[in-house]
């Protein structure tokens, strides 16, 4: 209920399913919202022959991956298989032992410095300070990337994810769903041309999901590329346009720009209730 | 992976016969030199002989540090494992070199001084560099993957490295403040002294880099090791 | 003997540790006679130098071989 | 964003996240004042022997206190990976380091000027008439154990055993400025007092190399 008590008027939109209409629609209310929005928003990533070595482990066995502006990718496939390290190289959280990642927006190459500010990424974990409050969370990141008023732009993220009534307290003091909340409020800050998600749905109770699903979707309406890494079954999985599967390190199935995600996704799905019964 | 740590063994495996002959008819020549053609000095007597391995050792262990600095650094820019090895090769026989001035300094100092141990600045600052790259030695069996191993390493030597000269200053001049007998200092030096100095220090200059490349070999199969493990968790 | 003993104590008044004081040559002639007695220390030292070049050899020998004895086994783990 | 900038930031949110419970000051505060009386055990304090030995233990206590405190500065940042969010931000890595060596720099700074007084009385120095010099060389001595003790905290972070290898690291490292402003506090503590030129310029010699390897490294020792 905290959810949509605390929704505000004009970001309704995010609750109904954004119709293609809604293109234009600017991100929440937020003031940096309008600059980047539009086709020209989204970045484009490659990947080219790309391996991560962790010690003995590979985690990444030379992945070529060519990801359009826009586009709103699943990665699927069980632990371990490589998805946290592929989306820790596209945020260049980490430097591939082999091969090289480029990104550009529009047709312009952009350099690995400049990227930084266009990539909102939500991890595994919070990513977030317990002994700050919320607000005091978003203002640090605001002022890290460089955004002009982050006091006022830190309060409207807080108000979409239904935290406005929380700001002051102490994120020690969060639920997990709370955390998750804040933690994917905190990536979409900077208006991302990239968004790269790890699992972003866990801790989310049903409701949660289906906000994150149409934030997701209105996002990628918007332009936004986004790079997620999901579980089989999944409320965030009504936008995606286009999924992969990895298999140790691998990719072993792709539907490619123009294709059909559903079969990759529905067979990840059936794969984990699979294991699920097992476990 | 491989075969590339396969050729990279391949190339530095042999220690060439005679390279090593080399430096042991170079260690032979330095011996003689110091135990016998130099001349006894007139204060200290035989042990004094002492001092062209004891300050020769030194030197050597200086230079070896050097290495670590520069293969640290040029890990840094390349990324390229090798330098880590030159960097813990250099850093082991290093510490060893240092080994040596550390245990022939008091037997050194207790004929001529009584004592088996004074604070003079040339063997504090020993003791410390010693123990300095002892820590290096340590943090690197404290870090499991290669090149996190490597990276954090190669920081940590860049660190000690640079600290060597403030070592050094600092140390000399607290001890021109209180002064400690010295040793190391040669007494009267004769010219046949300075050239026998400068003999052994090529001589141990010489088991340095034996020494390195023997230590550089191990690992390089350690990565070899690695790669084979790698290639069999590949094919489990 | 008296001078050895002399000789100690003057080691240990560190505040007058400097080799021009009179003090410091008597020691000094004392160590020169002394000289040849000083032999064992040299021997010791240089024993204590090749043993521990010699053990440090022994400990990268050691190292080496575990090393070739794994990748034997490795090999023959593969095949 | 410029790197002083973001470095700024960084440095308030320490400030910020340490003020708000005060646990690592209030800590190593009564960490550095046990040392102290206990100290006092290990030799008979009278006045003239304090200024002898006094200083060099007061620093002594400051270093093992750097050790223990600056554990925290970067394993703080492993609990929600919280590093990875300050590597994501379009900044200078260096400026991570940069703020955060500044905080410690602060924290160390504060605890030893509340525990000079303490000092001075424990073991009858006077240090009034010496404060300004005193502060000095306090703070040129903190600067290098601040920029070195933060790097090693990145360094043994990333190890295991790093409670234990932190302490190995650092005290080494640091013993050119233990023997630097020991030497210094005991010549400004000298009746008459005297401000020994070569020690501050070593200790800033200390400084600007430590610093500027700090700068040249930084960016590689956040990686992950």
């Amino acid at each position: 209920m905290r959810w949509s008590a605390a929704a505000p008027s004009n970001c309704c939109a995010i609750w109904s399913r954004a119709e293609p209409s809604r293109v234009s629609t600017p991100l929440a209310s937020s003031p940096n919202g309008g600059a980047g929005n539009g086709p020209g928003r989204g970045l484009k990533i490659q990947f080219s022959e790309v391996e991560k070595r962790y010690g003995m482990r590979l985690a990444l066995r030379g992945v070529s991956l060519e990801i359009a502006a826009g586009e709103c990718v699943a990665l699927v496939g069980h632990n371990g298989s490589g998805k946290t390290t592929l989306l820790k190289i596209a945020a260049q959280l980490t430097r591939p032992s082999r091969g090289k990642i480029a990104f550009q927006a529009g047709e312009n190459p952009l350099s690995l410095e400049d990227v930084k500010s266009k990539v909102g990424m939500v991890g595994h974990h919070t990513l977030l300070y317990e002994e700050l409050t919320a607000e005091e969370n978003l203002i640090f990141f605001a002022k890290l990337f460089g955004l002009e008023n982050p006091a006022e732009t830190s309060r409207q993220a807080l108000q979409p994810v239904g935290l406005s009534g929380r700001a002051a307290d102490l994120v020690r003091t969060f639920s997990r769903g709370m955390r998750q909340r804040l933690s994917i409020a905190r990536a979409l800050l900077a208006s991302p041309g990239l968004l790269l998600l790890d699992e972003a749905g866990t801790g989310l109770d049903p409701e949660g999901q289906h906000w994150l699903g149409a934030t997701i979707q209105r996002l990628r309406d918007s332009g936004c590329t986004i790079l997620m890494s999901t579980h089989g079954r999944n409320e965030t999985q009504g936008a995606v346009t286009r999924a992969i599967r990895l298999e140790g390190g691998k990719i072993t199935h792709d539907s490619g720009a123009g294709g059909d995600p559903k079969q990759i996704l529905v067979m990840a799905a059936v794969r984990e209730s699979g294991e699920e019964g097992e476990a | 992976m491989s075969t590339e740590a396969q050729t990279e063994t391949a190339n530095r495996a042999v220690i060439s016969t005679p390279s090593i002959l080399a430096v042991f008819l170079l260690l032979a020549a330095a011996s003689y030199g110091a135990l016998i053609w130099a001349p006894t000095e007139s204060t200290m007597g035989l042990v004094q002989r002492i001092f062209y391995f004891h300050v020769s050792s030194a030197w050597t262990g200086f230079v070896s540090f050097i290495l670590v600095f520069i293969g640290s650094v040029a890990y840094l820019r390349t990324r390229a494992l090798k330098w880590d090895w030159l960097s813990v090769a250099s850093a082991e026989v290093g510490v060893a070199f240092f080994t040596v001035v550390l245990v022939t300094g008091p037997i050194w100092a207790k004929p001529v001084w009584g004592i088996w141990w004074t604070w003079d600045a040339r063997l504090t600052s020993s003791f410390l560099l010693w123990v300095l790259f002892v820590s290096y030695l340590v943090l690197r069996t404290l870090v499991e993957e290669p090149e996190r191993r490597a990276l954090v390493s190669a920081v940590f030597g860049i660190f000690a490295a640079l600290d060597i000269p403030l070592v050094y200053f600092s140390i000399w001049w607290f001890r021109t403040q209180h002064p400690q007998p010295v040793i190391g200092d040669g007494g009267s030096l004769d010219a046949r002294m300075g050239w026998v100095l400068l003999l052994c220090w090529a001589a141990t200059l010489g088991v340095m880099t034996v020494l390195i490349r023997l230590r550089y070999r191990l690992e390089a199969l350690r990565a070899e090791v690695d790669a084979y493990r790698m290639e069999a968790s590949r094919n489990a | 003997m008296a001078q050895a003993s002399a000789c100690e104590h003057w080691v240990d008044n560190r505040s007058e540790l400097l080799q021009e004081t009179p003090q410091a040559e008597a020691c000094a002639t004392y160590a020169g006679r002394t000289g040849m007695k000083n032999l064992n220390f040299l021997a010791a030292a240089y024993i204590a130098i090749w043993l521990i070049f010699c053990g440090y050899v022994l400990s990268v020998a050691r190292r080496m071989a575990n090393l070739k004895d794994d990748i034997r086994r490795l090999k023959q783990d593969g095949k | 964003m410029t790197l002083a900038r973001a470095a700024g930031v960084i440095l308030s949110k320490e400030l910020r996240t340490e003020f708000r419970s005060r646990e690592l000051l209030g800590t190593t505060a009564v960490f550095v004042l046990i040392v102290i009386v206990l100290f006092s055990f290990t030799f008979n304090p009278t006045s003239s022997e304090s200024r002898r030995f006094g200083p060099g233990l007061l620093w002594l206590a400051f270093l093992f206190a750097g050790s223990l405190m600056l554990q925290s500065s970067f394993l703080r940042e492993q609990t929600n990976d919280t590093l990875a969010a300050l590597r994501l931000a379009p900044i200078d890595p260096f400026s991570i380091l940069a703020g955060k060596i500044t905080a410690n720099f602060l924290f160390l700074l504060l605890v030893e000027v509340i525990l000079l007084p303490v000092f001075a009385v424990l073991y009858n120095v006077a240090i009034l008439p010496v404060l300004a010099q005193l502060l000095l060389i306090l703070a040129l001595g903190t600067i290098g154990l601040a920029a070195t003790g933060t790097v090693f905290s990145a360094v043994a972070a990333q190890a295991r055993l790093r409670e234990l290898l932190l302490p190995l690291l650092l005290l080494p490292v640091l013993a050119p400025v233990l023997i630097a402003s020991t030497e210094a506090t005991i010549a400004i503590l000298r009746d008459p007092p005297e401000l020994s030129l070569v020690w501050l310029t070593f200790l800033s010699c200390f400084d600007v190399v430590f610093l500027t390897a700090a700068w040249m490294v930084g960016e590689y020792l956040l990686e992950e």
